[in-house]
């Protein structure tokens, strides 16, 4: 019953971007109602459907026929939805935050009195159609589309303050980046077409079931000449490159921290809590078809160990309070990766649902600190809003605890799930995994650390400027998108306890590890965990390793709390980052990504003024020559038309002379 | 060849060497064909009636000579002859100030040069008035 | 009776004297006797293969041949007046303007 | 009867147009040219698709009256329309129109004469995508050149002459050389008509005798040659694409909508009716080569336009990379390749349609196209820029826009040809243009369209009039329809693709 409305949940999104589109000016609000009635609408249906997920199972149908193919290539294109427990869970996290951030909006954005609302509400309702889109999505192509369609929505929401510079450019910045990694997506989809024929992810028929089937050999595909392990991989990881686009990934990681020159609801909503877990969630999706490559799951898990550590280095020293969050989403979404290629299936949809809860707080509650500062996001000028705004503070202490994993904030159970698997595989014999585990043991602190030093700087000491001294006041519309999230990010963790349940040896409290079981049958979890490659090597028994690993990662997370309490948590804070020596200059420029990758593009600028250069004057140069050519040599040639009449009648008579000499030799009449 | 032999009539003789070739090449031809026997006029007809006869297309009830009829090649030569003769007239006729020809060689510079005349002419002194009309009669008399 | 190649070789020789005239003379009024031999020459084919068919055609024609040239003359010494009057000469090569 | 009545109420309403004063051309030739879009509909609406028209299968609407005889062959007035055919037949008569609603703000000098060879113009197009005998297919084919050249050299901007003399004599040396070709394979075959099916099926049945010493294997491969050579100027690929920028930059803004929408699409809709159905053999023969000009077509034409200034030069340069697609996707000779490649000819007339058109807009209003001299232009004309911009995000080939649709099925069938050999390096390798366009289209449109509004030339910026966003609007909403139900297209394009894959294609 419910999942006939399912459709609905994205078309009603989509209703609201049309309505703020065409008739946002005429409404009040600029059309924020219109896009929080299809949200909140769009939320009560999935949370419908997530009940009936739970009480009847998992339900697919495919919707519309795109395009169908005969002969040789029968493959159908299609639209269907696909709500299992991982759709379900997403679309109820999607809807809720798409929700708050549109009451957030009204505080954010019609209280501030910016322009061209219309276009904002708009951008947010058709995003938020697209995500959904692209979470119910039954086959690969359908996601690619509406990734395609999140990219341009995050496009379009960055540029939102056109007229200034930074923006737009941002924007571009943001989109090619994307694209960039979407290039190898898109040939990646394109390869599972070519290989299996479907690109559906459930179903006896759908594509991780024939890979593991082809692998096993009990079917062939298409694999071009290749071992099907092998290729199996390089497609894998081919369409991992849309994956590093999206979820911000090293190396196309550098548009994510450009991306907050959009507003800071958009922040929240599409680079923090929905659009960067697209990656992660496609990776998710279809994990049956990762699982058999056991190649692609040490490059995802090392690429996102890596991204948790490097990410995590480069939030410490920047002074805007949205680039810290920024750099702590690129560095979160790595641990996700990690955890993913580590084999932990149940613990990346974990951390992806609290980062959610937890990250769109944070940035939220950076909203609202930006609304009391008039548009300053520095944090070095703020400091000592902890009384002015005790709403922001409490929430967003509750954020920062949960990203800096302290227990039992949300944020610790989900990333000590991560650790744990990572750990465990690796000690069951590979030390690839060990290295990450170890990069993402080492984040840990460095996280834990900038989380409070922006917290410390923003919401203690004494106010550093007259705007901190005298903060504008929020509204309700603030307030309570900030609460709800508070309190989602502080219990958020208990749906999960597999620590306490493995320890203390209680059955059935690892409620997301059951209900991620309910799904068809090749996407469960407990299916992944069989197909998965890694075996599990524990220290001492199950129950001490779940503790050393938590007593360790929580051991490190509090020794950066505290530092970060010594250096900051005085009366007038001054920057420590002198003694960081020549590594400041290197974190402050992020590694210098950005200016490589500006140096990419001049390049390829470089090499198309030069290809421009051969164009006009080889290709078209030849063009040019014929034609001057056969204009010089007309120029010469009507020299014969002299104007003299006894010339021409002395050529014709040469003429008529070789004429007849010709046909005579040729007509022997000269014999 | 063309330049130094304005002035001069006449004077090289060198393309007519193509003249010469041609004949070269024509005598050499026609010495070597063969013709086959002639046909000729039967005896005792008169050619010049006939001539007659073909020109007004009564070969067929008059004459005994074969011929094709030309009464209207006769007619259009008639009046293609009366056209050169008009023609001819009409180039010889033209003098001075603002011929046709005239503009058609020089761009219509003296169409131009002419009219500023005129206006000048006009301008300064109306008596020249009389002289004008006088010489356009002259022309047309000599017609 | 005489052979057809003689008449021929007569025309031929006529019509390039006309011919050489063109060619190497650039008075018009030479031009115009050139032309008037070439024509003629023409004509001593017409009444040679008349006679040699037995047919009249040629006789005919060669007299309409007379009178086009006629008419040619009367046109050519027209416009040898109009040449006189634009560039003072009856020169041919003064008379070059259309080139190019 | 239908196309007959179609094609010779255009020529009348081209030359009532040349008549009516120049003040109603406008608005005359626009309602005039409604009834040959009303036609096309009909056309579309009651086609039922039966195969492709080369190959023996079912042709819809079809005449044959004998006209000429030239060297005991044949010549009829033969038109008929298939799966290939009939969307470019719609896309042209959209297209006209909506490049004739589009004339009405630029166009201010002798306008009965520029509607008038618009609609002749239309008239030549319709021709060249119904006829199907070749002397009359040469007849339309050479005769779209004649008012385009007017158009070029008579409204252009200031180096018309030269832009209209290179086109000109370019694509007709290009069209000499397709010419010669064919009449090789003609006389070759001694065929009864000049008819297309009947020759395709000749060639097919390995009825191709010796001539002129050849043998008959030689003679389809240097056919095949002059014919490619000859429509690849049209297209236009690499490197023989040099007319295309130069004619584009000069022509006014309805005249590049035509060129870039439908007349490009002749180049490629005569490789695959005449090179890829009727010669299969010497196109797989020539895969590599072929593919390689495609590849490059795509990767260079999208370099170029990344080092244009030159707003209308980033879009020509856009259309050379767009059309390397549709050739690697008859190359391809899969159901997918070759009918992406088809539905991407409708797709880039509609999108680059759409893009000159917003261009054209701009250019109105600001009387420049260099990136340079303009910024923030969405502030002074919001919906225009709007739609531009949703148009370059169609070109990037963004999901559920018909941009996409095409060329997702021309990747797809290429990766999976089995034909090309390295195709799935071939298809990677052309599939890194949609980056390549998303930057210079990105870059573009960040500099004029955004940032603070700044104008170097002086005039008074306005929103744009109705009659400007009106075609836009109309266009965009074609784009986004096709995109999400390309099957109205798509179906009647397999069906008459699937023959030709049938016919030949493997070695």
């Amino acid at each position: 019953m419910a999942f006939e409305y399912v459709p609905a949940i994205v078309l009603l999104p989509f209703l609201s971007f049309l309505i703020a589109l065409f008739a946002g000016k005429y409404l009040p609000k600029g059309g924020a109602l219109a896009g929080i009635a299809a949200t909140a609408g769009s939320l009560l249906l999935s949370i419908w459907a997530f009940l009936t997920v739970r009480s009847q199972g998992a339900y697919q149908e495919t919707i519309y026929t795109w395009a169908s193919g005969f002969g040789e290539q029968p493959w159908e294109l299609t639209f269907g939805v696909l709500i299992d427990p991982l759709s379900a869970m997403m679309l109820v996290i999607v809807t809720l935050i798409a929700t708050l951030v549109h009451v957030f909006s009204l505080g954010y954005m019609n209280d501030e009195g910016e322009t061209g609302l219309p276009r904002y509400y708009a951008g947010l309702g058709l995003f938020t159609a697209s995500m959904l889109g692209f979470v119910v999505a039954d086959n690969l192509l359908m996601a690619f589309m509406f990734f395609e369609l999140v990219g341009l929505c995050s496009y379009l929401l960055i540029g939102f303050s056109f007229r200034e510079d930074g923006p737009p450019s941002a924007a571009k910045k943001a989109f090619l980046v994307t694209r960039f990694g979407d290039y190898f997506f898109l040939i990646g989809v394109v390869a599972v077409f070519a290989t299996f024929g479907t690109a559906a992810f459930a179903g006896a028929e759908s594509f991780p079931v024939l890979a593991e089937e082809a692998v096993a050999g009990d079917v062939t595909v298409n694999t071009f000449g290749f071992d099907p392990t092998t290729w199996f991989t390089i497609v894998g990881l081919l369409m991992l490159g849309g994956v590093v686009g999206k979820s911000a990934q090293f190396p196309l990681h550098t548009w994510l921290p450009d991306a907050m020159e959009g507003p800071t609801p958009v922040s929240a909503l599409i680079h923090a809590a929905t659009m960067v877990a697209a990656g992660v969630y496609l990776v998710a999706r279809m994990y049956g078809f990762y699982a058999v490559s056991p190649t692609a799951l040490a490059i995802i898990a090392f690429i996102g160990g890596f991204t948790a550590l490097f990410a995590a280095t480069m939030g410490v020293v920047k002074r805007e309070i949205k680039q810290v969050l920024a750099y702590s989403t690129i560095s979160q979404y790595g641990y996700m990766m990690l955890a993913l290629g580590a084999g932990g299936y149940v613990a990346a949809t974990f951390h992806l649902m609290t980062h959610a809860f937890f990250k769109a707080l944070l940035f939220l509650g950076a909203g609202s600190v930006i609304i009391a500062m008039h548009h300053n996001e520095n944090m070095w000028d703020m400091g000592g809003l902890k009384d002015k705004m005790p709403v922001t503070y409490w929430t967003f202490l509750a954020g920062s605890l949960a990203l800096a994993g302290i227990f039992p904030f949300s944020g610790f159970w989900s990333k000590d799930e991560v650790l744990y698997e990572a750990l465990i595989h690796g000690l069951g014999g590979s030390p690839l995994l060990l290295g990450a585990y170890a990069m993402g043991l080492l984040a840990v602190p460095v996280t834990a650390f900038y989380t409070f030093r922006m917290v410390y700087l923003t919401f203690h000491g004494e106010p550093r400027s007259d705007t901190a001294r005298d903060p504008e006041p929020v509204r309700w519309n603030v307030k309570f998108p900030l609460t709800v999230l508070g309190v989602l990010a502080v219990t958020a963790g208990l749906v999960n306890m597999v620590p306490v349940q493995k320890v203390l040896g209680l059955e059935g409290i690892d409620y997301l590890h059951q209900w991620l079981d309910q799904s068809f049958d090749p996407l469960t979890a407990h299916h992944y965990a069989e197909v998965s490659p890694y075996s599990s090597g524990y220290i001492g028994g199950e129950a001490t390793t779940v503790l050393v690993g938590a007593a360790v990662s929580l051991g490190l997370a509090l020794g950066g709390l505290l530092l970060a309490t010594q250096l900051y948590n005085v009366a007038e804070p001054t920057e420590h980052t002198a003694k960081l020596g020549a590594i400041k200059d290197v974190l402050y420029n992020n590694y210098y990504q950005d200016e490589f990758q500006v140096w990419i593009a001049n390049r390829t600028r470089a090499v198309a003024s030069v290809a421009d250069t051969f164009d006009q004057g080889v290709v078209d140069g030849v063009v040019n020559g014929v034609s001057s050519v056969s204009l010089f040599s007309g120029s010469r040639i009507r020299r014969i038309q002299t104007g003299v009449v006894t010339n021409y009648a002395a050529l014709l008579t040469l003429g008529l002379t070789a004429l007849l000499l010709a046909f005579g030799l040729l007509g022997g009449w000269f014999l | 060849m063309t330049t130094d032999e304005t002035g001069n009539s006449g004077s090289s003789l060198v393309p007519g060497l193509a003249a010469v070739a041609l004949f070269v090449v024509m005598a050499v031809a026609i010495v070597q064909s063969s013709f086959g026997t002639a046909v000729a006029f039967p005896e005792g007809e008169s050619i010049v009636a006939h001539i007659g006869y073909a020109m007004f297309d009564l070969q067929g009830d008059m004459g005994t000579i074969a011929s094709e009829g030309f009464l209207a090649a006769f007619l259009i030569i008639a009046i293609g002859l009366d056209v050169a003769v008009d023609g001819a007239l009409f180039l010889a006729k033209r003098e001075e100030e603002g011929s046709i020809v005239a503009l058609l060689t020089d761009g219509g510079r003296e169409l131009l040069d002419t009219a500023e005349a005129t206006t000048a002419a006009t301008a300064e002194e109306a008596s020249m008035e009389t002289d004008t009309p006088d010489s356009t009669d002259t022309t047309e008399g000599s017609r | 009776m005489v052979p057809a190649q003689y008449y021929l070789l007569l025309s031929a020789a006529v019509f390039c004297i006309g011919l050489f005239g063109v060619l190497t003379r650039d008075n018009a009024l030479y031009f115009l006797m050139s032309v008037e031999l070439m024509l003629n020459a023409a004509n001593i084919n017409f009444v040679a293969f008349s006679l040699f068919w037995g047919n009249l055609t040629g006789q005919t024609f060669a007299l309409f041949v007379i009178a086009l040239a006629a008419a040619e003359v009367a046109i050519g010494i027209g416009i040898i007046l109009v040449l006189y009057r634009n560039f003072g000469s009856v020169s041919v090569t003064d008379a070059a303007t259309m080139r190019w | 009867m239908i196309i007959e009545a179609l094609i010779a109420f255009t020529f009348a309403a081209a030359l009532f147009t040349f008549a009516v004063p120049n003040k109603y051309a406008g608005k005359t030739a626009f309602a005039l040219s409604l009834v040959p879009i009303a036609g096309s509909l009909y056309m579309w609406s009651a086609f039922e698709s039966g195969g492709n028209a080369l190959t023996g299968g079912e042709i819809a609407f079809e005449t044959v009256i004998p006209w000429l005889e030239i060297a005991g062959i044949q010549v009829q007035w033969f038109v008929g329309v298939d799966g290939i055919s009939l969307p470019l037949v719609v896309l042209t008569t959209f297209l006209a129109t909506l490049s004739i609603v589009s004339a009405w703000t630029p166009i201010d000098d002798r306008q009965s004469q520029f509607y008038g060879l618009m609609l002749f113009m239309e008239a030549n197009l319709l021709g060249v995508f119904t006829a199907l005998d070749f002397f009359l297919w040469f007849i339309f084919w050479e005769a779209v050149l004649v008012p385009m050249y007017f158009l070029i050299g008579v409204w252009g901007g200031p180096r018309r002459k030269y832009a209209a003399i290179k086109f000109f004599v370019y694509t007709n040396i290009a069209s000499l050389a397709m010419f010669i070709g064919f009449m090789a394979l003609v006389f070759g075959l001694g065929p009864s008509t000049f008819g297309l099916p009947e020759i395709t099926q000749a060639l097919a049945n390995d009825q191709l005798g010796a001539w002129f010493g050849l043998a008959p294997e030689t003679l389809k491969l240097i056919a095949f040659l002059a014919l490619f050579v000859g429509f690849a100027v049209k297209v236009p690929v690499v490197p023989v694409h040099t007319w295309l920028p130069d004619a584009h930059v000069e022509a006014p803004t309805p005249v590049s909508i035509m060129l870039a929408g439908v007349l490009l699409k002749m180049g490629t809709y005569a490789l695959l009716r005449f090179n890829f159905t009727m010669l299969p053999d010497q196109a797989s023969l020539l895969a590599i080569p072929i593919a390689i000009v495609a590849v490059v077509s795509v990767i260079y034409g999208a370099m170029l336009a990344l080092a244009q200034t030159d707003l209308k030069r980033i879009v020509a340069y856009s259309s050379v990379s767009s059309m390397g697609y549709v050739i690697l996707g008859l190359i391809a000779f899969t159901e997918f390749g070759v009918g992406g490649a088809t539905f991407q000819m409708v797709a880039h007339g509609l999108i680059s349609g759409l893009m000159f058109m917003s261009v054209g807009v701009i250019y109105n209003a600001t009387h420049t196209r260099i990136v340079s001299d303009m910024s923030g232009m969405a502030d002074r004309m919001p919906v225009a820029v709007g739609i531009l911009v949703a148009g370059a995000f169609a070109y990037m080939g963004l999901p559920l826009m018909a941009g996409f649709a095409g060329e997702f099925f021309i990747f797809a069938g290429s990766f999976d040809s089995t034909l090309l050999p390295y195709a799935p390096i071939f298809t990677a390798l052309a599939m890194f243009g949609i980056v390549i366009v998303a930057g210079y289209l990105l870059l573009a449109m960040q500099r004029t369209l955004f940032g603070p509004f700044r104008l170097e030339t002086d005039y008074e910026i306005t929103p744009a009039p109705m009659h400007e966003i009106a075609p836009m609007a109309v266009l965009l909403l074609a784009i986004i329809a096709l995109g999400v139900a390309p099957e109205v297209f798509l179906e009647m394009i397999f069906d008459a693709v699937g023959p030709i894959l049938d016919n030949g294609g493997g070695l």
